[in-house]
């Protein structure tokens, strides 16, 4: 059911204009499956698809309230990376990061990972060394990191702010090679395509409000489209997890705020690398259409909005020219937000939840698209086994019960109070 | 986004530091109950919709109080003193 | 001077006594003052502006406005170099340097057109469906040929040396658009008492009416502008776009004051940004013509038919001999008619079969020769338009011209009432979206809301106007009515034709609607979806003249109706804004505010090397010690452990806690008793999260019963002000105590060092400081010459010590006066690195022992908390894990290797582990130890102090190092505190 | 004993610039002479407050409205918040007299002088300048004479007060002041500044 793509199949296509097949079925719901899957984002597709991939259920349905990638995978600063130093979190995002380089091949979609490098840049000694334990710890684990002095970050980076009137000098950096960029959009539809065609049902403007239980066990979802029994259920909705959660009478250690991103008009190769600024939170690429693409902190408050103060605009602007001040004449094309579903720690969840088959993937914060192959193959394991995988182990929900946060950032509790 | 700080009136949100849900209560001062801490810091209803909560107008008068505002359209209401002790 | 070959002799809004030089592409030319770029290259008779996106097929201008998706130039040199400039918007100004772009060699003779052939295989998102092969990672390979063929314009790295500036803005009334209805709207407000601020992004008032003929809406239009003018509570801002439009009515806007060439060094700003603040805002925002939809319709030529008549009758460039008029409505007549006068031969394709008598009279009375029910399918030329094929009756025929004008109807400018969330809504009447339901204060007027006839847009707008002035409570509503004069064309509602074969929906990012179908067939067909998956409307225009022509063919082709599919989401800014004018003065030193210690000009003229920590600026070391810090801070070291030393402490945060309860509120703070604390004390506290991870230390001094001098962290102080707020406002309202910040008031210094006491005696020689009168964390209040004077008899450093504060005016005084008398001791000031590293001799936590990570225990400060009574963070500290044996706790650590050095960041494993992995451990904070003559440093461990003695392995793999070292306490000088007590 | 010193002690030197229309429509300056304190009030004292310190701020010194400076022979009253208000003296006496008259059961006094530089922005373009960084509408039908706010300026909190139409007064913290002062002459540079030196006492 499904064409693969090549060179040649385009080639073939130009030459005789025969049409393309969907790239995946217009699916309409059916009263029941082996999983149901809430949310038709970047993790809940990746899940679908390594369900049937890997553990041959295909008997699953994507419920997606809007269409697919509407929600943080299509509107995020695309960043992937595994530099990571807390034992758990490392192996979990290596993963990721090798899953995402054999991707374009696995789906046979390109999603463009372009491993160009991410430089974290430190303002001071001590900044510094706390990036330099996070690279130690890359090294231990076989992931490539390298540290730079101002000068090595100068060879690299000559457009920073090296003049006496930088407010924050460049001191030095953290380089990560294999860390990049993916296209946003192409994950979800590489995910959806390559699910569909093993079977997945992708179920678009389809709503869950609600879930049918007995007893203490999740029997399927009432949706806007009529109710799906399922065997097992996982919410997969990112910045929407508490609402869900809610409806199934769970609370969870979630505030969703709102993040923004921008992208500038397209202009030539400008900026080489992913390059984060250490001063305060932001961070900056440029996509292959030639838009620089940047993000900032959260705007700080909860909301369910996707857009943000204007304020948080121009804060992610000045932080944009404090760190390459030849930025001041390109123009900003359009800006946008999406909702984050913040923990106490700053990382997420992904396990069973108190409710028998009922299975929780969020609270990803400002991550979760790096991590979006790695959430879907540890939930879809978890979701298999009715057991966690062991490179989510200790993401469980309980964690703050027993006082096993996973700070990798050391930020403190909830992170809106920097 | 404009908030009305109850002393100083209609200000810019920059003005003003958040501090989360202000309709839960803190268990009393010494309370040994360990799941009635847990709820409180961590878990947390996260409503979309109408929404209790704290701000300080850390910029201006220092106080801290309660806004209730919209987390759905962002629309900032009312906002009031925290009510007598634990209460919020 | 004619100003052109195309330049007519009479007419216009250009000056024809002032012509302006400019280049492009290095090339010499001329126009008038009045002229855009656009407008004085299309008097020249240019034509090609512009290559394509994907296909660089050879393209000219389309519109007259901000929708332009074609024409875009790079503007200036070095550091002015400014990309992706619609010639449209530029206002022409002497000395303009214009480049096109995207063409190579140039755009008339573009190599890179050769992607045309390719055309075929480089359908929508073909990029995703190749470059995969023959390896993993082989995107790798062909990404950097993607990146160079992708961009428009080329930015340059050189700083832009321009200056940009923001502000604050309030008023009553904000309009937006300074067209019929703006001004209408800005008069009625302005007449009713409102403040009012009028913005436009025209360097002219009058929207649409100044590409009519004149005449009767002249004189209006004059009249308007002269009263406005003489309202002293309006404001009219020209060359302003409101861009946004965010929550709480704020809108942002940008205004251009480059045409005016700004002298940066004298402050002058290019641009400035305005975040407004309005009670009620009008939108007269006016609409967007539409293309229509046929084959080769981006070729140079081929323009909307508004377009040309705004370069006919505001420019006075009459850009065809023989046009023809393609349209589906009426105002496309009014565009053939304004031809027809200025001498072209004009033919008019009118799809409709029908239109209204008068309206064929008048083109008839013209000269235009019209022929309806004619659907235009395609543009012949190569380089540039010569005819046109259009069927009519079934039949194909064709027709020469050397300009084609096309209207598809006009789409209301709704992207500003769309920002906050509101969708538009579709009204069938004008086949148009339009605002949807506009939130209490917002106002809708003119075009924008699908009242499109002048004079209805002169009401609509008074109307608009007299509302917002009376929602922002202004008392005049009797105002005076801003007539409009006699009707001008009524427009009837257009025609869509689903588009056929391969036309051009999205000129600038090359999406057609062969695109279209395909993203159709692979089902791709959300609006959303069609969007990002064919780039439609995502270029530099946010497809102004794509979007809603590709969004209805798309619904057509899904066989839903136009409302049912919906549009995409309209985001700010409306059109681009410099990245530079957002910042401001935001930039530089002026990123973020300096904060610096009273003593801070002692420190700067007396060799202190600063380094920034936080917003502060702090001494780091002193020259007088060394020439870098690695050389200059063991030379401080030794001067406080052999001598004495001072130093600067005053960002530490301070904080006034006064109040019947204080003590109450200090012991439930911090966790350790503070209750028991005598008068004339202090105590070293820790204070927890609610989470149980540290807060903060700090000592507190007992001054009085009811009043306390708190010191905290530097890095903490204003997180800890505001959590003492929140808990006193409220959570424990009862408690009688207030807080407030010292931070400011005092300054603060450290004298330390085996000689500190003579030191200080020989600047205080009235005092008594011997130990019996001051012990070691006695604190006392003094007045010295009238000045209080605070003294901590407290150590950082493990040395014989006390903390002086004074008033901070009288910081520098102080700190000269103790250098002075003890001058003959040898003291000098010591830096924070000194600070830091005498610290860590000591075992003191500071800096990354405190991220927030770290419980009391891992710190090795369990035995601080008084668990008998009540304080913050008590009961969540008991939770399994924080007390687990195996959790990594502070430990000391002592180079074993001669050479080796240790290192923050370093990573500690057993001597028997392999290296590798996440160790046991790691190492927080370093120095070299002046009393043991080696590295050593504090750091976590797994099983804490329980190690003392095992030797480990500091890894630095950063670096290939592997040095070992051993365990030992982290108090390396004096663990009895000796030296604390003499 | 000691030279008590301004951290623009090298800043107010005199001179100035001229603006783009070669005038300077801005006088800027420091002004000395002035004492500060914080006078806060328990919830319920607030009668045993106002006896307490009649003698010293006269009877109805509680009353002072938020936003509304209520002046008084060398004396100005701000209400800071709820239970708290500034007491700006130019008379010496006043401060020590205050933290004398209080009694610790009904509130406290904290003493911050030397926590706040007040400068003096004079001109046609003071609020042109201001509105450069002031968030708060200073339209004279919105922020009169006679009118405070405790507001932000380039990140840090300030207290701004409309003396006369073109005269205002800025209250900023000791350790961001020259930061705020460079701020203040960079947003300026347009206008025209001329700095006044060196400190004016109080008017
Ligand atoms: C601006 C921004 C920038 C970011 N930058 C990065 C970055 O650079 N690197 C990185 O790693 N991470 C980043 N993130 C985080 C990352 O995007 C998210 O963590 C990740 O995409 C979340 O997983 P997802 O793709 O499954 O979520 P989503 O794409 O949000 O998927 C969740 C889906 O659930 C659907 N849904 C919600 N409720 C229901 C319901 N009731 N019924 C049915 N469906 C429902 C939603 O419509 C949505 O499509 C960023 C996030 C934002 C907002
Ligand atoms: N809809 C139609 O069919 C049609 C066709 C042709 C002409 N017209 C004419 O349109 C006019 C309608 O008047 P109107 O006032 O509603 O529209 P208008 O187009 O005359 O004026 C709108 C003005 O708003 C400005 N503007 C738009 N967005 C802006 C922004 N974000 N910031 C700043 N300025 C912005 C534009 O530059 C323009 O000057 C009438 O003169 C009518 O004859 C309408
Ligand atoms: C990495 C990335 C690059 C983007 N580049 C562009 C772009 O070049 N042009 C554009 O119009 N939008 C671009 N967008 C923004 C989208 O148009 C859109 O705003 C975003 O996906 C959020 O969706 P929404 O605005 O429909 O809510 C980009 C988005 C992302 C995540
Ligand atoms: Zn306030």
């Amino acid at each position: 059911m499904r064409e693969r793509y090549s060179a040649l199949a385009l080639a073939r296509h130009a030459l005789t204009g025969a049409p393309w097949l969907r790239a995946w079925r217009a699916a309409e719901p059916r009263a029941s499956y082996d999983v149901v899957i809430i949310g038709g984002g970047g993790h809940g597709l990746a899940t679908a698809y390594y369900l049937a991939a890997r553990h041959g259920i295909t008997n699953v349905a994507v419920l997606e309230r809007n269409y697919i990638g509407s929600g943080n995978v299509g509107r995020n600063t695309t960043l992937v990376r595994s530099n990571y130093m807390l034992d758990g979190n490392t192996q979990f995002f290596e993963h990721s990061l090798q899953l995402w380089e054999g991707l374009s091949h696995e789906l046979n979609y390109n999603i463009m990972l372009s491993q160009r490098g991410q430089i974290v840049l430190a303002h001071s000694p001590a900044q510094l060394d706390v990036l330099a334990r996070k690279g130690n710890i890359m090294l231990l684990n076989g992931i490539d990191a390298e540290i730079l002095d101002r000068n090595e970050v100068m060879g690299l980076l000559p457009y920073l702010d090296y003049s006496d009137t930088a407010r924050f000098p460049v001191y030095g950096g953290v380089l990560q090679r294999r860390a990049g960029t993916v296209r946003h959009d192409a994950v979800a539809w590489g995910y959806a395509r390559a699910a569909s065609a093993l079977g997945v049902d992708i179920i678009e403007n389809c709503e869950v409000t609600g879930f049918t239980r007995d007893g203490n066990r999740v029997t399927g979802v009432a949706t806007s489209r009529g109710t799906i029994s399922a065997g097992r259920t996982a919410l997969s909705v990112a910045g929407h997890s508490s609402q869900l959660a809610a409806l199934a009478g769970l609370r969870l250690p979630v505030e969703s705020h709102l993040l923004q991103a921008f992208v500038s008009e397209p202009i030539k190769p400008f900026v080489d690398h992913v390059i984060s600024f250490g001063a305060e939170l932001f961070y900056i690429s440029q996509s292959d259409k030639g838009g620089l693409v940047f993000g900032a902190h959260i705007d700080g408050f909860n909301s369910y909005t996707q857009r943000g103060q204007f304020a948080q605009v121009q804060t992610a602007a000045e932080c944009a020219i404090a760190l390459i001040p030849s930025l001041s004449r390109l123009r900003l094309l359009r800006h946008w937000g999406g909702i984050q579903d913040m923990t106490p720690d700053g990382s997420p969840f992904i396990g069973r939840t108190p409710l028998a088959n009922l299975y929780l993937n969020g609270g990803w914060c400002y991550q979760g698209f790096k991590a979006t192959p790695a959430a879907g193959w540890c939930l879809a394991h978890t979701i298999a086994h009715d057991d966690e995988h062991p490179l989510v182990r200790h993401l469980g929900l309980d964690r703050f019960e027993r006082g096993n946060g996973y700070d990798e950032y050391g930020l403190g509790l909830w992170t809106y109070r920097q | 986004m404009r908030i009305h700080c109850p002393h100083c009136g209609p200000r810019d949100y920059k003005e003003f530091r958040y501090g989360g849900d202000a309709s839960k209560s803190r268990p009393a001062h010494g309370s040994t109950e360990m799941q009635a801490w847990y709820e409180y810091v961590f878990l947390f209803d996260n409503p979309k919709g109408p929404h209790r909560e704290y701000w300080q107008h850390v910029l201006g008068c220092r106080q801290w109080f309660v806004l209730e505002r919209n987390t759905a359209t962002n629309v900032a209401g009312e906002s009031s003193w925290p009510r007598a002790a634990g209460a919020g | 001077m004619t100003g052109g070959a195309r330049r007519l002799e009479v007419g216009g809004r250009v000056d024809r006594k002032r012509s302006i030089r400019f280049t492009l592409d290095g090339r010499a030319c001329s126009g008038f003052a009045g002229d855009t770029l656009a407008s004085a290259l299309l008097a020249q008779g240019t034509r090609i502006v512009g290559r394509s996106f994907k296909y660089h097929r050879p393209r000219g201008f389309l519109s007259a406005g901000v929708d332009e998706p074609n024409g875009l130039f790079t503007l200036g040199t070095a550091g002015r170099t400014t990309p992706n400039v619609p010639g449209t918007v530029i206002e022409l100004t002497a000395g303009l340097a214009a480049r096109c772009q995207n063409g190579w060699p140039s755009v008339r003779f573009d190599l890179l057109a050769v992607f045309s052939l390719l055309a075929p295989m480089l359908g929508a998102g073909f990029y995703y469906k190749t470059f995969m092969g023959p390896r993993r990672g082989s995107w790798e390979f062909y990404e950097p040929f993607i990146r160079r063929a992708a961009g428009l314009g080329r930015a340059v790295h050189q700083v832009d040396p321009d200056r940009y500036e923001t502000r604050y803005a309030h008023t009553d009334v904000l309009v937006i658009g300074a067209g019929a209805a703006g001004l209408s709207a800005a008069l009625a407000a302005g007449r009713a008492g409102a403040r009012v601020l009028l913005v436009e992004q025209d360097f002219l008032l009058g929207g649409e009416l100044l590409s009519g003929r004149g005449g009767e809406t002249e004189t209006w239009r004059g009249s308007i502008e002269r009263e406005l003018a003489g309202l002293p509570e309006v404001e009219v801002m020209a060359r302003t776009t409101a861009f946004g439009l965010y929550d709480g009515n704020t809108v942002a806007l940008l205004e251009r004051r480059g045409h005016a060439q700004p002298d940066p060094q004298r402050g002058a700003a290019r641009e400035v940004v305005t975040t407004v603040r309005a009670q009620a805002i009008v939108f007269a925002t006016g609409a967007t013509e539409r293309p229509l939809v046929f084959l080769n319709n981006d070729l140079p030529g081929v323009m909307l038919a508004g377009a040309a008549r705004s370069y006919l009758n505001r420019y006075a460039v009459l850009l065809g001999n023989t046009a023809v008029v393609a349209s589906n409505n009426d105002s496309a007549w009014e565009a053939a008619i304004d031809l027809a006068d200025a001498g072209s031969q004009v033919t008019l394709l009118e799809e409709r079969a029908a239109v209204a008598g008068a309206l064929q009279e008048r083109a008839r009375g013209a000269g235009v020769r019209t022929i309806t029910g004619a659907v235009t399918r395609r543009a012949l030329g190569r380089r540039g338009v010569h005819g046109v094929q259009f069927s009519v009756a079934g039949r194909l025929e064709r027709l020469s011209c050397d300009l084609l004008c096309m209207s598809g109807g006009w789409s209301p400018a709704v992207h500003l009432t769309s920002h906050t969330g509101v969708k538009p809504v579709y009204r069938a009447d004008i086949d148009a979206f339009v605002p949807g339901a506009l939130a209490a204060g917002h106002f809708g007027a003119g075009a924008v809301i699908g009242a499109c006839a002048w004079e209805q847009a002169v009401v609509g707008g008074e109307a608009a106007g007299i509302a917002a002035a009376g929602h922002a409570g202004a008392a005049g509503a009797a105002a005076v009515a801003v007539s409009a004069p006699h009707a001008a064309a009524a427009t009837a509602a257009p025609v869509l034709r689903p588009p056929v074969g391969k036309a051009f929906l999205d000129f600038q990012n090359d999406v057609t609607t062969k695109d279209l179908l395909q993203a159709h067939q692979e089902g791709y067909e959300s609006v959303e979806h069609l969007k990002r998956y064919t780039t439609l409307g995502m270029g530099t225009d946010q497809g102004k003249t794509s979007n809603i022509n590709a969004l209805r063919a798309m619904a057509t082709l899904r066989g839903i109706d136009t409302p049912a599919a919906g549009t995409t989401t309209f985001r700010p800014p409306y059109t681009p804004v410099s990245i530079g004018a957002l910042a401001g003065r935001s930039i530089g030193q002026h990123f973020r505010p300096v904060r610096r210690s009273p003593l801070h000009e002692w420190h700067a003229e007396n060799g202190a090397v600063m380094i920034e920590a936080g917003p502060w600026l702090r001494p780091w070391y002193y020259r007088w010690a060394g020439q870098t810090p690695e050389g200059a801070y063991v030379e401080e070291m030794q001067l406080v452990r052999r001598g004495v030393g001072l130093s600067d402490v005053s960002s530490l945060g301070k904080i006034d806690v006064q109040g019947p309860d204080a003590a109450e509120f200090l012991n439930r703070l911090y966790v350790n008793d503070f209750a028991s604390l005598a008068v004339g004390k202090a105590r070293y506290g820790v204070m927890l999260n609610e989470d149980a991870t540290v807060l903060d230390d700090g000592t507190s001094a007992r001054f009085a019963e009811t009043r306390y001098f708190m010191t905290t962290t530097t890095a903490q102080a204003g997180e800890v002000m505001s959590h003492l707020e929140f808990l006193l406002q409220t959570v424990w309202r009862e408690l009688n105590v207030k807080v407030a910040s010292l931070t400011d008031q005092w300054a603060g210094m450290a004298i330390a060092g085996p000689q500190a006491r003579a030191a200080l005696q020989l600047a205080l020689p009235a005092q008594d400081l011997s130990d019996e009168a001051l012990p070691f964390m006695g604190c006392r209040e003094l007045e010295v010459a009238g000045m209080p004077l605070r003294i901590l008899r407290l150590s950082f450093s493990g040395e014989l010590a006390f903390e002086l504060y004074v008033p901070a005016g009288y910081g520098i005084g102080l700190w000269e006066h103790l250098l002075a008398s003890a001058r003959r001791l040898g003291i000098r000031p010591y830096g924070l690195e000194s600070l830091a590293s005498l610290r860590i001799e000591k075992g003191h936590v500071a800096g990354l022992e405190l991220d927030h990570r770290n419980t009391l225990d891992d710190l090795g400060l369990g035995k601080m908390a008084r668990t008998s009574k009540p304080f913050i963070g008590r009961e969540l500290r008991e939770r399994s894990e924080l007390r687990a044996a195996a959790r990594w706790s502070l430990v000391g650590l002592e180079c074993l290797e001669p050479r080796g050095r240790l290192r923050g960041g370093a990573i500690l494993f057993a001597a028997t582990d392999p290296v590798q992995g996440h160790g046991r451990g790691y190492i927080t904070s370093v120095t070299w130890s002046t009393q043991l003559n080696r590295f050593i440093a504090l750091g976590l461990y797994q099983g804490g102090l329980a190690q003392v003695g095992e030797e480990v392995v500091c890894a630095y793999p950063l670096k290939g190092e592997n040095v070992r070292a051993r365990i030992v306490s982290p108090v390396f000088i004096d663990p009895a505190g000796e030296r604390l007590r003499v | 004993m000691f030279e008590r010193r301004s951290p623009l002690a090298r800043q107010l030197t005199g001179g100035g610039r001229d603006g783009l229309d070669g005038r300077r429509a801005l006088r800027i300056g420091e002004i000395g002479g002035w004492e500060l304190a914080q006078l806060a009030v328990f919830a319920g004292q607030e009668a045993a407050m106002a006896a307490a310190i009649a003698p010293v701020l006269g009877a109805d010194a509680l009353a002072a409205r938020a936003g509304h400076v209520q002046r008084r022979e060398g004396i100005g009253l701000y209400r800071t918040a709820p239970d708290a208000c500034w007491v700006l003296a130019s008379d010496p006496r006043v401060v020590p007299h205050l933290l004398a008259a209080v009694p610790v059961s009904a509130g406290c006094v904290t003493v911050l002088t030397h926590s706040r530089l007040r400068l003096l922005l004079d001109g046609p373009a003071a609020r042109t300048v201001l509105g450069a960084g002031i968030s708060v509408d200073l339209h004279p039908r919105s922020f009169a004479v006679g009118e405070f706010a405790q507001t932000a300026l380039h990140h840090t909190g300030v207290v701004l007060e409309r003396c006369a139409q073109d005269r205002y007064e800025l209250y900023v913290l000791r350790t961001f002041a020259l930061s705020i002062w460079e701020w203040l002459l960079d947003a300026a540079l347009p206008v025209g500044y001329e700095i006044t030196a060196p400190p004016a006492p109080s008017p």
